[in-house]
């Protein structure tokens, strides 16, 4: 019982982490109109940071605060460089430049850091014991600070200026931008978000486990992607409940050993069967075509 | 077919003739041992990729849906007829009937799980159906990892026969011209243009009584028959068949020969999956010791410049002025007038590349309910 | 008018649909007969195009049947319906934009019995894929002179002036040797030139291929000059239903349609 | 338009690509062909193989080469994709190569290995460690092959550990390396252990907290994984599992302690020891030496057995080659083909061989080109007090 309370919490952490990844994902989806492929990549270059930036200034506060900012600022270059000249061109095309996007900053971050892991000195907080339930404190923390950045995203979007003219862009480009939107503002900060989001969810991952490769932000991209499906892609709460579901679901199946090496197999088909009963995902708007 | 000769146009026979040229050329080279391997192997990936790329534009490019599992169906492919085909090896050795019969059945196979995965392309749309696609290929591809050695081989792979690399590019270069007429054929004809039709607009085709239901399978099954294909030759070029090769990359690779080709646009595909697959077997084999990550770096370079320069709507003027037609048009002197598509039977294997944004990757018609919306240019009441 | 015997062409009984809570129409009756041309007017969001949507099997009704010529259709496919003999146009103008004008009229040939060309003819160029295809060039070109668009035919349907969209949308439909055309406001965005013209080119296809028209309209002259009978929605329920003069001259309708009308 | 234009750019990158290739084989030197995963995910262990190659070239070129030829060293990258090793063997065969390295992963080492037969290529792989590998009388080994690796594994523990020991297996599934010793350890282990196995799947896992979950009661955990994945697992069962616990690895533990920038092994409280032919924290011998150079040039984030094996594979040939100019001058130059050059290699190989490198002492190959040398447990680091 003990076994199963703290893998689930073990699984409420991931599924935050992988929230956190999604909730790029779907806002870049939502008012851009693109499928940001070098996102997980973001996540991947906020670790380097983090592990450069600690070196350099030893303090984690310091570096995870240069990380969000260097991932922001990496976020909007992408945007202004790769995918705003392609602003109003096919979005496979704009879903091909994201994937070499993603090509350049793995092989570039070879380049610099080498092909080797990095390991990254974060805190350790070790853990508190409650009963005979043992819970890591970066456990606590992720689940904690993802609900929170969560909950202070929904305040943005739903209260702020800027938020509401993201969601009139999302749900109409051509006519927000008659409204007097600057759409390509909107468009930035979106990609500003969402970057800022992967640094930190590159911070939690690198609380969990604090190495570092070229490759690191691929696989957490592919699954928070898959989150985002089965939340709803363009629904911010969808992308919540879509990471937590898979983390918890990750976690579970790789507590079981007979099971655990099917596990991406697993998430895959609870995915597929989900979309067949909602093809728009767990929170996606119902969508008629008006005839 | 005499009667249609005078409609005789170079056009339609391009890739015919292009992909004969190639398959005479080397075949000539390789039969008098002029061909070196490097030569061989890499016109076995060639082949291999044009199929993928073709059979992928099926789906993305005609029926306009967004499939991010086509190695999988590859997969698929790859196992099943490299499994029958070793089995076979005893009793047939690895000669042509081996490799005649590892096709079909690889092919098959993979063609029933296109079906399998086309069920749910009725029901989703855009990204919801590349995700369902894309989770496919990763199902597939965790299957046979963790299958036993004696079945599928596991970890390591299946151990399959190779066949003799003399002649399995020809081989793979017929099988090439093979699908290039079933699939250009199909395209051409009136089932062709029900496919185009369901991408233009699914309701419309609908109403015209197309069954919409049965050409999305058709295409899935179809698709998926020849990227089966495609890895049942991949078995025989291999000695080992690996699953950790058909990961969801490699299905975004094969999208990448499609969208640089041109959605819908046969020869595009053609083109520019033999030069992807050139350019990546050159910048490996020169690009050697310290050099070696820059060759993702210009790959990756390369593609982002392209696709840029080909689509930057603010390009749009500078390709107009300098683009390689615009030089030919000059120099052959023949107009080129964008307004009017001349000659219809001349342009059956290209459909223009322009796929609506919200047909393909979002499906952005939000409704409310069905009541009738304002009047387009109508009166205006109220 | 009535005097044919045989069985109307469309009848629905009692037909209704609502979404959530909200009914978009609800007890419809409606009865045409072979070779009319029908009117359905009503003002915006009366539930017109809704009712096209049923008959045409793109939503199921709630309540209610939907025959044609005698046969119940309201549960069958939309490719079926088709097949059985309806076709229609779309308010928002649905054409294959990325295909040329005769392509498109070809698509609505797919079906007919005497272009049959199995899968497996085709993909392996049978000699019958070619005859088949000369054959649908050729009806499609005959249909595409009807409206005047035989000119234009190798162009793309969505480089076309707004008005010839219009008719190239409606010879698809025709393509489909329908029973029973329906238009949803073919006048929409024409000018009082092309409208009138409009009116001749369906009274012409209406005698030339033998057809029952229902056709959504706004604009009055054009539903005056070209009806037989009409029926009036109103919040998704029929208000009257009659010749133009007997339904204009209907109290509830004057003041529930015309009365509000701003023009 | 668009497929006119994007021909005519690849053509250019084509026609540019083939000019370049015109070089194939260049004056006297004795080709040393190579390929492994340069870049990608396992490239860390390419990048060991390939520097440590590079250095033992360099050194042996120094001291004037091979019966008086150099040495040249071309390296390829295949990415741990096996589908690149043939156009990257082709592309060795036609540059010249007379001797290999085989492929520095399993993956691509099949493959090469069943290339390589048919044009009879004598090759040594330093870090494939599949069984399969040295199937053909062409391919040799200088690592462990993983059986042996599980079974000296599961012997180790049948000795040295008390019945009531709780043992606990972390594997990679999907992975040839470590799905292929953990199956022969735990066939190999005798009965009376209690067991527990957990698994991942991912190549870079970045969460293992439930496989901590799952062995946190155990006493000994066997990691027949490499260090990337096994760094991760120490540092999330830090606290978790039991202070006094063991954790034993094979030869990809090995580079733990020194090739992850950052990583301090002394923050773990478990002591961590692994099987292996190489100690990366050696402080004398030949082992040493070749520490320091490889630290001097190229750092120590590669440092690991891979490279040292892949040095040891080049001296080992070094050494090789210089018996049989000894014998007959003629038999190793440029000229000499391939396959001929594989008869003589294998004879020697086989003809009582021995050799003394940083990996091992007295190093003998079975008639099977299994490597024979001695496994040593090396402690990386004590269970604190």
């Amino acid at each position: 019982m003990i076994d199963i309370i703290n893998t689930f919490i073990n699984g409420l952490s991931l599924g935050g982490i992988y929230a956190m990844i999604a909730l790029g994902y779907t806002m870049v989806y939502g008012i851009a109109k693109m499928l940001n492929f070098a996102h997980g990549d973001i996540i991947m270059v906020g670790g380097y940071t983090l592990f450069v930036a600690i070196g350099l200034f030893g303090n984690p506060i310091l570096a995870i605060v240069v990380a969000i900012i260097l991932c922001g600022v990496l976020g909007v270059l992408m945007e202004k460089l790769a995918y705003k000249p392609l602003r109003g061109a096919s979005p496979l095309a704009v879903l091909i430049t994201a994937i070499g996007v993603s090509y350049l900053l793995q092989s570039l971050s070879q380049i610099i850091f080498g092909a080797g892991t990095k390991y990254v000195n974060m805190p350790n907080w070790g853990s508190i014991t409650l009963g005979s339930l043992r819970i890591q404190v970066y456990t606590l923390v992720t689940l904690i600070a993802s609900v929170v950045i969560m909950v202070a995203l929904s305040v943005f979007i739903k209260y702020s200026k800027t938020g509401r003219a993201m969601i009139a862009v999302s749900e109409d480009r051509a006519a927000s931008e008659l409204m007097g939107i600057n759409v390509n503002t909107i468009i930035t900060i979106t990609f500003l978000i969402g970057a800022m989001l992967a640094a930190v969810a590159s911070t939690f991952y690198l609380l969990k486990a604090p190495s570092i490769s070229p490759t690191f932000g691929s696989m957490p991209g592919i699954k928070a992607f898959t989150a985002a499906v089965i939340g709803g892609i363009g629904s911010i709460p969808g992308a919540m409940i879509g990471g937590i579901l898979l983390g918890v679901i990750e976690v579970f199946t790789n507590s079981i050993p007979a099971i655990a090496p099917y596990t991406d197999a697993i998430e895959f088909t609870i995915l597929i069967i989900i979309l067949l009963v909602r093809p728009t995902g767990l929170l996606g708007k119902k969508r008629r075509e008006k005839v | 077919m005499i009667k249609h000769k005078k409609n005789f146009k170079l056009k339609h026979y391009i890739n015919y003739i292009g992909i004969g040229f190639v398959t005479i050329l080397f075949s000539i080279l390789s039969l008098t041992g002029n061909a070196s391997i490097s030569l061989q192997f890499l016109l076995e990936k060639i082949a291999i990729s044009i199929i993928l790329a073709v059979s992928l534009g099926l789906v993305v490019g005609f029926l306009g849906e967004l499939s991010l599992g086509h190695a999988g169906f590859m997969c698929i492919g790859a196992y099943i007829g490299g499994k029958v085909s070793a089995m076979l090896e005893a009793s047939l050795g690895c000669g042509i009937s081996n490799l005649l019969i590892s096709l079909i059945v690889g092919g098959i196979a993979a063609g029933i799980c296109g079906v399998i995965i086309g069920l749910p392309a009725l029901r989703l749309r855009g990204d919801y159906l590349a995700i369902v696609t894309l989770a496919f290929g990763e199902i597939v591809k965790t299957i046979f990892i963790n299958t036993s050695a004696e079945s599928f081989g596991g970890a390591t792979g299946l151990s399959t026969p190779r066949y003799n690399r003399e002649f399995l590019f020809i081989y793979a270069f017929i099988i090439v011209l093979i699908m290039l007429f079933i699939v250009q054929n199909l395209i051409r004809s009136k089932h062709g243009r029900a496919i185009t039709a369901i991408r233009d607009s699914e309701i419309a085709s609908r109403a015209t009584g197309i069954n919409v239901t049965r050409y999305k399978l058709l295409v899935f099954a179809l698709s998926a028959f020849f990227a089966g294909i495609a890895g049942v030759l991949f078995s025989f070029s291999n000695y080992r068949v690996q699953c950790t090769k058909f990961d969801y990359n490699y299905s975004i690779e094969i999208l990448v020969m499609v969208v640089l080709g041109g959605m819908g646009n046969i020869t595009g595909g053609i083109i520019s999956s033999s030069l992807i697959t050139l350019l990546q077997v050159k910048l490996a084999t020169l690009l050697s010791g310290n050099l070696a990550v820059l060759q993702n770096v210009l790959y990756a370079l390369i593609l982002v410049l392209i696709v840029i320069y080909n689509n930057a709507p603010r390009l749009k003027g500078f390709r107009e002025k300098y683009s390689i037609k615009v030089l030919f048009n000059k120099i052959f002197k023949k107009k080129a007038d964008p307004a009017t598509v001349r000659d219809d039977e001349a342009k059956w294997d290209r459909v223009p590349t322009k796929i609506n944004v919200d047909d393909l990757l979002s499906m952005d018609l939000v409704v409310t309910e069905s009541v009738a919306k304002p009047d387009k240019g109508g009166e205006h009441n109220e | 008018m009535n005097n044919n015997v045989s069985l109307p062409v469309l009848e629905t009984k009692n037909l209704g649909v609502s979404f959530g809570g909200l009914k978009a129409c609800s007890e419809v009756d409606i009865t045409i007969n072979k070779k009319e041309i029908y009117g359905l007017i009503g003002p915006n969001g009366a539930g017109k195009t809704t009712i096209f949507n049923l008959i045409t099997g793109i939503y199921a009704p709630t309540t209610g049947e939907i025959y044609l010529c005698g046969e119940k259709i309201n549960k069958l496919s939309q490719e079926t319906i088709c097949h059985k003999g309806v076709a229609r146009t779309f308010q928002n103008i649905r054409l294959f934009n990325n295909m040329t004008v005769i392509r498109n009229v070809m698509v609505g040939l797919h079906n007919r019995k005497e272009f049959k060309c199995s899968f497996i003819e085709s993909a392996l160029r049978f000699p019958r894929q070619f005859k088949v295809e000369k054959a649908m060039r050729e009806k499609a070109k005959e249909i595409l002179r009807i409206f005047g668009l035989e000119e234009e035919r190798n162009n793309l349907a969505c480089n076309l002036p707004y008005g010839m969209q219009r008719k190239l949308e409606i010879a698809r439909a025709l393509a489909t040797e329908p029973k029973l055309l329906l238009l949803d406001e073919p006048a929409a965005g024409m000018n009082p030139n092309e409208t009138m013209e409009l009116v001749e080119t369906i009274k012409k296809i209406r005698d030339m291929f033998d057809i029952t028209i229902l056709l959504i309209e706004h604009d009055l002259k054009f539903v005056s000059g070209l009806c037989d009978r009409v029926t009036v929605l109103n919040f998704g329920k029929v208000l009257s239903t009659g010749t133009v003069s007997e339904v204009l001259n209907d109290p509830s309708v004057i003041e529930a349609y015309i009365g509000k009308d701003d023009e | 338009m668009k497929k006119l234009l994007l021909s005519f750019m690849f053509l250019l990158a084509f026609v540019a690509c083939f000019f370049t290739t015109g070089c194939g084989k260049s004056g006297n030197e004795i080709v040393i062909g190579l390929s492994g995963p340069l870049t990608g995910g396992a490239a860390v262990y390419g990048v060991a193989v390939k520097n440590s190659a590079e250095m033992a070239v360099e050194e042996i070129n120094a001291k004037g080469g091979i019966n008086g030829y150099k040495i040249k060293l071309i390296a390829l990258d295949d990415m741990h994709d096996a589908t690149k090793v043939s156009t990257n063997y082709a592309s060795l065969m036609q540059q010249g190569m007379q001797v290999s390295l085989g492929c520095v992963t399993t993956k691509p080492g099949l493959e090469f290995s069943e290339l390589s037969k048919g044009d009879n290529v004598f090759f040594i792989t330093p870090s494939a460690t599949n069984d399969d590998i040295p199937k053909y009388a062409n391919g040799y080994q200088m690592c462990f092959a993983d059986t042996r690796q599980g079974t000296f594994s599961a012997q180790y523990v049948n000795s040295n550990l008390p019945k009531t020991t709780k043992i606990g297996i972390l594997y990679h599934s999907g992975d040839d390396y470590s799905e292929g010793i953990y199956r022969n350890f735990a066939e190999s282990i005798d009965k009376g252990f209690d067991v527990k196995v957990a698994s991942f799947s991912e190549d870079d896992p970045t969460d293992l907290s439930s496989q901590v979950q799952l062995l946190k009661d155990c006493d000994f955990i066997f990691l027949p994984i490499y260090y990337g994945p096994a760094a991760i697992f120490m540092t999330q069962a830090k606290d978790i599992i039991k202070k006094d616990a063991v954790y034993f690895g094979c030869d990809g533990l090995d580079g733990i302690d020194s090739s992850i920038e950052g990583f301090d092994i002394n923050t773990i409280p478990q002591e961590v020891s692994y099987l292996s032919h190489f100690n990366s924290k050696a402080t004398s011998g030949p082992a040493k030496e070749y520490i320091d150079k490889y630290v001097a040039k190229y750092g120590a984030e590669t440092l690991n057995q891979f490279g040292a094996s892949a040095y040891d594979c080049i001296y080992a040939l070094y050494e090789a080659l210089k018996q049989a100019a000894e014998k007959d001058p003629s038999s190793v130059t440029p000229d000499v083909a391939a396959s001929a050059l594989c008869e003589t290699l294998k004879g020697i190989f086989q003809g009582g061989f021995t050799f003394s490198g940083i990996t091992g002492t007295n190093i003998k190959w079975d008639k099977d080109g299994y490597v024979d040398k001695a496994a040593v447990k090396y402690v990386v680091k004590e269970k604190n007090k």
